[in-house]
């Protein structure tokens, strides 16, 4: 199981090598363009880029559309650069990654553990939820937070992050859980544990790679929802997508391709981080849970 | 698993109830956000409403019950039709390269390869960028005017032509190459993860039984790397429904209406064109067309797992 | 009323039953074992006493107590699971505790508990590892560790000893014997290993498709199995059970059967029954354990009857301890145990001493013994 | 259980950083300026308002020429928190209009008089049922040609006045190698051009008719199908490239010196200006040969949502500062686009600024102002995206110019 010792008993001759190695290189460029496409745009003046240059390497090389992104570009009326608005993200995507992740875990613990008649039901139910498009819920998503009360604020927006994260989170723990001993449960029941301890003390512990696997795929999809974001927070409330698109999209005003670029890398910082640390645990919990029935 | 649920210990049988009671709030929200909406919507069609399906004050209908004619009007815009065939295209090739081209790097990356940790995350980072601007970069890198073609032109090859983007015959194509390379890497991991998890003795056994690699893979390994198949399918099916930033950074649905996906269609209609009614009734078709697609597998999905 | 009473109990899953009226009342410091193939129901009926699935019908009491609605914390048992079930993020010393800790015992008398468990099984030094880190060996003591702790009323053990290798098996059955004796408490232990059975148990409950098909000693089970089930699954080679025609003859009752060659052989039997005589002329199945059919100096010095009969050797079988050498009777491939040193040679023709005094016969109508 | 779940949410609420809600003494202004010059431009407003001691809880939402921000405005109203103002364009405003939605400002207008200041055009879209309900910022025209006055010289070539002439100078450009027509590859930007088309083929009746009346008749005309011939000619003349491309990329085009003409609204003077080009000097802004007396406009407004059954105090105040000619003043001469009043001073602007507010006044006074289809001053979005439709099919090819005349007719029949 463990990954580090990838043992395959595939062998292959020097020239498969050499070819694999070839392959795997070319695609590890095709991946790379795009990326290469915006770091070298936010590296040169604008000039150059309007000049027609857009897949040459900067002739001058230049860090201040970093800057401007990040503190001085126009957003809003005022000129704030994104750096506001990463607070925001941060206060939104950690509750709903944290909750969506929790409630998950104890879907898929009741899901399997203490299962009940029509339980695979519901979970069918559940799961069908991840396939609704945003866009057409986002109507009758307004009447309801209107309703509660909590229309533009940020527990608004978490509540809607939560509710369409649950179908994924449930789907990976579940399968993760499927898999997980059920003599563990019976035993700790002999102990006395009850229904949260043994959840807290025998199951929680055990579930390190699904929940990175959780983590990273209710991250980024939070992180870079653009949608509920802009419809359910308030204006200096806004996330960082908002912000970005704000950047962006300006419809009739000189287009800073440059900037773009750069505050797109910068919006995409913390859910790279977020690959890059926790990528190496990923393969690990998919292992462990999505792909093994 | 059942325990005892009922009976004198008040203990055992709050024990009993409390699984229900746990996942009642997650079914609760289910129902309300995912299935109540989808009636609401499913209402909405049937109605005229153009700019809200409510007054903002007083909350009274501001439309009137039409019946079906949303859906006949639906049927008749060339424009829905070339959604609907777009989405056919789309979906079908995107599912099929993303788990061919995922598969294929996942067989090669378990060939034991030095420096996999680096290439690993460079498979995966797509995934994590949103597509408001790596659409942007696609966009210029295929533009011929400045992307590949032209790049392709100073290097010498001056006939080489490679304008999908503004070909409305092949633009669709254009969206399919960004949507792979945004979740190719992820459907890589998840094969990877099938591979690492399968019984390295039985390899060994297929070796001296004297498989090829080729029918080891193809006969042994491919074989039982079925889940891994089925999440990828998932996954990639919801992906390709739900793709939405990707035309809009990219073609905008364009050139023409050559790129209309029905999420386009149905935005577009709803929220650009003030005409809600018609818009609900293409959200009602698209999750009617996901509902006939994914019940069959999920019911067999499950069934199977129980 | 025992100190654990099962009574009538049946469970069904659905339309299926795996326990049919099973009735077994267990006193205190038994050593009952439940054996089996797999399927039989055996873990269920342990898992029904220990309250992790629940009966359909019927009552478990322990100590005159019914236990059907107690949740499994709350009836003083303690279990060891076949996989031995560690919390794998615990450390030794805190998987034999957690159940101490659940019940709220305060954290110096668990400590002392925990001393006095790992010392009496030798783990003290394993304490802060964690499960990963043991053998298999290691494993079981800590799993055991974890029950003993407890001082329950009744242990369930579910397979302990079938995920060890051979030598450490017969260790740790020896230890959990012993610990047996030691402690005296009572016990319900489910194997499919019919040596651990026997070698175990105070009590034996044989049980096939959720009905238990014999319950009773060790010497009875293996002695007088009740039917051709029990006969055919206890013992190792198992019972001969070859077809026979029963011939009455004034008080003498004969077996006869063929040998190797076809030759008609007749069995005396000793002491036969009058069930056994109803039989006359008819078809039953005659049961001889492999060492009832030996050669004539390795034959039960104190048995009162044996019959001797000249028949082929098919195969040797050099076990170490025995031989053991196939011969066919009655068309059936019967096993006989021989010395070690016997020097018979395959396709020799030899004498085989049969042990009458304890052969038993079956209505191969009903598989039931006939008394 | 809802109730708990309601207010644990509500708690949050409280403990995150919310703040949402406008509350007195603060306008919400939702908005899609958020590029250097229009926001700052828009920063004076804000000034303006800060001045008088109200906030400005800003909420731009940039994206698809405000249908992101309304996207947004509908979830809003919808959930019973609508923004203070938001800014809006034509029918969009008459459409909430018509849902109630919005305050009436004839308190307002009638102290400053907008009603004598302000093109009866444009009061159209800024009233309904004799209420004010918007205030307008500014007016764009979008019939303007703009173009690289070196390679006009190179060429050549003079300010074109008619049809014929313009051709004619396109073809000139052509054979010289240079790109006659810089476009933009968007729906709304093949539209502007074939607004301005349109007017130049039929004339201003022909334009009312087809497009903001919708006469069938118009729309299956010969005029139609001529209109869409000339859209062909100028197609011809665009480079392969065209398609997808952003407007002002187009525009770079011609301050680059690549190609020679942009058909564009006025806030493409705002990227000549940027590059350092001075107009008329470096580029040229003329009407679109055939319309030099028509002006087709769009116009950014702000609507004030109903806080109550009365204006607030802090709306009034925003509208009036809005129709401040001061700030009518200084937010365009930073746009590109004109005042929405008639009656500010032009000192402030430049050549192009100075001749767009006189034509302005003019098509205004001899009923020439007309609502820019393209821009969704002509009709209902449902019909102004079903002619999108056509014209970009037909731009790219998909239809011939007969095809595209019965497709127009259908596809606004369906809309209507």
């Amino acid at each position: 199981m463990a990954i580090s010792s990838q043992d395959t008993a595939i062998r292959t001759g020097r020239i498969t090598r050499t070819f694999i190695y070839l392959v795997l290189m070319l695609f590890a460029l095709f991946y790379m363009l795009p990326l290469y496409v915006m770091v070298v745009n936010s590296l040169k003046p604008l000039s150059e880029i309007t000049g027609g240059g857009m897949m040459a390497l900067p002739q001058v090389w230049t860090i201040e559309p970093w800057l401007k992104a990040w503190s001085t570009a126009q957003v809003g009326v005022q000129a704030t650069g994104l750096k506001p608005y990463f607070l925001n993200s941060i206060l939104m995507v950690v509750p709903a990654v944290a909750i969506s992740t929790m409630l998950g875990a104890l879907n898929g613990y009741v899901l399997t553990k203490w299962r009940f008649k029509g339980d695979t039901l519901l979970f069918g139910f559940m799961l069908f939820a991840c396939f609704i498009p945003f866009q057409i819920v986002l109507i009758p998503m307004a009447m309801v937070l209107g309703k509660l009360g909590i229309s533009g604020t940020t527990a608004g927006l978490v509540l809607v992050h939560v509710v369409y994260g649950i179908g994924f989170t449930t789907l990976y723990f579940r399968n993760y859980y499927t898999v997980f001993p059920t003599e563990l449960v019976r035993a700790a029941q002999i102990d006395g544990a009850g229904f949260f301890q043994i959840f807290w003390r025998i199951l929680l512990p055990s579930s390190g790679p699904i929940a990175v696997v959780s983590v990273i795929w209710q991250f980024t999809n939070i992180w870079n929802d653009f949608i509920f974001g802009a419809s359910f927070a308030s204006g200096n409330g806004a996330p960082m997508t908002v912000a970005l698109n704000n950047l962006v999209q300006s419809s009739t005003g000189v287009k800073e391709f440059n900037i773009h670029f750069a505050g797109a890398i910068l919006a995409a910082f913390p859910t790279l981080l977020v690959y890059i640390v926790a990528g190496r645990y990923f393969v690990r919990g998919l292992m462990a849970g999505s792909v093994k029935g | 698993m059942t325990i005892a649920q009922s009976g004198m210990d008040s203990r055992t049988r709050l024990q009993g109830w409390l699984p229900k009671l746990v996942l009642s709030p997650s079914v609760a929200m289910v129902f309300v956000f995912v299935y109540g909406f989808i009636l609401f919507t499913v209402y909405v069609s049937f109605t005229d409403s153009r700019i809200l399906p409510f007054v903002g004050k007083s909350g009274e209908p501001a439309f009137d019950l039409i019946g079906l004619s949303n859906y006949q009007k639906l049927f008749k815009l060339s424009h829905w039709e070339i959604a609907l065939t777009n989405m056919g295209v789309f979906a079908g090739l995107y599912i099929i390269i993303c788990t061919v081209i995922g598969l294929f790097l996942a067989i090669l990356l378990d060939q034991k390869i030095r420096g996999e940790g680096v290439l690993r995350p460079l498979y995966l980072y797509p995934m994590a960028l949103s597509f408001i601007v790596t659409g942007t970069a696609w966009k210029w890198f295929l533009d011929p005017g400045i992307g590949v073609e032209s790049i392709i032109h100073t290097w010498g090859w001056e006939s080489f032509s490679f304008d999908w983007i503004k070909n409305r015959d092949f633009a669709i194509y254009t969206i399919v190459m960004a949507a792979v390379w945004q979740t190719s890497g992820f459907v890589m991991a998840m094969f990877l993860a099938g591979l690492r998890g399968i019984d390295n003795e039985m390899l060994k056994a297929a070796q001296i039984d004297g498989a090829s690699n080729w029918n080891l893979y193809r006969r042994i390994i491919i074989p039982q790397l079925r889940p891994a198949f089925l999440s990828a399918f998932v996954i990639l099916a919801h992906l390709a429904i739900k793709t939405f930033d990707l035309v809009i950074a990219m073609t905008s649905g364009g050139p023409g209406r050559a790129t209309e996906l029905p999420a386009t269609f149905m935005y577009s209609y709803t929220f650009g064109r003030n005409q809600m009614g018609i818009g609900s009734s293409s959200a009602v078709i698209m999750l009617m067309t996901i509902a006939a697609i994914m019940v069959p597998y999920l019911y067999s999905e499950l069934r199977e797992r129980k | 009323m025992g100190f654990l009473d099962i009574d009538n109990a049946t469970k069904s899953f659905g339309k299926v039953e795996v326990l049919h009226n099973v009735d077994i009342s267990v006193q205190e410091g038994e050593f009952l074992v439940l054996v089996g193939p797999s399927g039989c129901g055996k873990s269920t009926l342990l898992n029904v006493i220990a309250g992790l699935e629940e009966v359909t019908s019927g009552e478990i009491r322990i100590k005159g107590e019914v236990m059907n609605h107690v949740h499994p914390s709350k009836r003083n048992i303690a279990m060891v699971f076949q996989s031995y079930a560690l919390y794998p993020n615990m450390t030794v010393g805190q998987n034999i505790t957690f159940g101490l800790e659940m019940h709220g015992m305060p954290k110096s008398e668990r400590e002392k508990a925990m001393y006095k468990v790992a010392r009496l099984l030798q783990i003290e030094n394993l304490l802060a590892r964690k499960p990963g880190q043991l053998s298999g060996g290691q494993r079981q003591r800590v799993a055991m560790g974890r029950a003993l702790v407890r001082e329950p009323d009744v242990f369930l053990f579910d397979e302990p000893l079938s995920n060890l290798d051979a030598k450490l098996r017969v260790d740790m059955r020896t230890e959990i014997k012993k610990l047996h004796q030691n402690l005296g408490t009572t016990i319900v232990y489910v194997t499919h290993d019919q040596i651990e059975a026997m070698t175990l148990s105070t009590r034996i409950a044989v049980m096939h498709n959720g009905h238990i098909q014999q319950l009773g000693t060790p010497n009875e089970i293996y002695n007088s199995p009740s039917n051709l089930f029990v006969a055919n699954f206890m013992g190792s080679p198992s019972m001969n059970l070859l077809p026979v025609r029963i011939n009455v003859e004034g008080n003498d009752v004969r077996a006869e059967t063929t040998n190797g060659k076809s030759e008609t052989v007749n069995l005396a039997f000793h002491n036969p029954s009058a069930s056994l005589r109803e039989f006359n002329g008819k078809n039953v199945t005659l049961g001889i354990r492999p060492e009832g059919l030996t050669d004539l100096e390795g034959a039960d010095q104190r048995s009162k009857h044996v019959e001797t009969i000249n028949n082929t050797v098919d195969v040797i079988e050099p076990a170490g301890s025995d031989t053991f050498v196939t011969t066919t009777l009655g068309n059936t491939e019967c096993i006989g145990r021989m010395r070690a040193d016997t020097s018979l040679k395959p396709g020799s023709e030899t004498s085989f001493a049969i042990n009458m005094e304890k052969a038993v016969v079956f209505d191969p109508e009903t598989e039931m013994r006939i008394a | 259980m809802k109730g708990l779940i309601k207010s644990a949410l509500n708690g949050m609420a409280v403990l995150a950083f919310s703040g949402g809600m406008a509350v007195s003494q603060e306008v919400e202004v939702l908005h899609w300026w958020t590029s250097g010059g229009e926001a700052s431009a828009l920063n004076v407003l804000k000034q303006d308002l800060e001045a008088k001691g109200i906030g400005w809880l800003d909420m731009p939402v940039a994206g698809g020429g405000g249908e992101q921000a309304m996207t947004v405005l509908r979830a809003r109203v919808t959930a019973g928190d609508a923004p203070t103002a938001v800014q809006a364009l034509g029918f969009d405003i008459l459409d909430w209009g018509a849902q109630g939605a919005l305050a009436n400002l004839n308190d307002v207008a009638a102290a400053e008089g907008w009603d004598d200041v302000i093109p009866e055009a444009l009061q159209y879209f800024a009233k309904y049922d004799g209420q004010w309900i918007s205030a307008p910022v500014n007016v764009h025209s979008t019939n303007w040609v703009w173009a690289n006055k070196a390679v006009l010289d190179a060429n050549g070539i003079a300010i074109p006045e008619t049809w014929e002439e313009f051709m004619a100078a396109i073809e000139t450009l052509s054979a010289a190698g240079v790109t006659p027509v810089a476009q933009g590859g968007k729906p709304w930007q093949e539209a502007t051009v074939f607004d301005a088309v349109a007017m130049s083929a039929g004339g201003p009746a022909f334009y009312k008719a087809a497009f903001i009346d919708l006469d069938e008749e118009a729309l299956g005309s010969d005029t139609m199908k001529e209109a869409f011939d000339r859209m062909a000619f100028i197609r011809a003349h665009v480079d392969d490239n065209f398609s997808g491309r952003s407007w002002n990329l187009a525009t770079a085009m011609v301050i680059n010196g690549e190609a020679g003409f942009q058909m564009m609204g006025d806030w493409a003077k705002g990227e000549f200006l940027n590059a350092g080009k001075v107009p008329g000097e470096d580029f040229l802004c003329f009407r679109f040969p055939g319309t030099q007396n028509q002006v087709t406009f769009n116009a950014d407004q702000f609507m004030m949502f109903d806080q109550g059954g009365v204006v607030s105090p802090e709306q009034a105040a925003l509208a009036s500062a809005i129709l401040s000619p001061s700030f009518q003043s200084a937010f365009n001469v930073v746009k590109g686009s004109v005042p929405a009043r008639t009656d500010v001073s032009d000192e402030a602007f430049d050549a192009c600024g100075k001749q767009g507010m006189a034509d302005l006044a003019s098509a205004s006074a001899s009923g020439n102002l007309f609502g820019s289809m393209a821009h969704g001053h002509a009709n209902q979005a449902a019909v102004r995206n079903a002619m999108y439709d056509v014209i970009t099919a037909h731009f790219n090819g998909e239809y011939d110019s007969a095809t595209a005349v019965e497709e127009l007719v259908d596809a606004v029949s369906i809309a209507k």
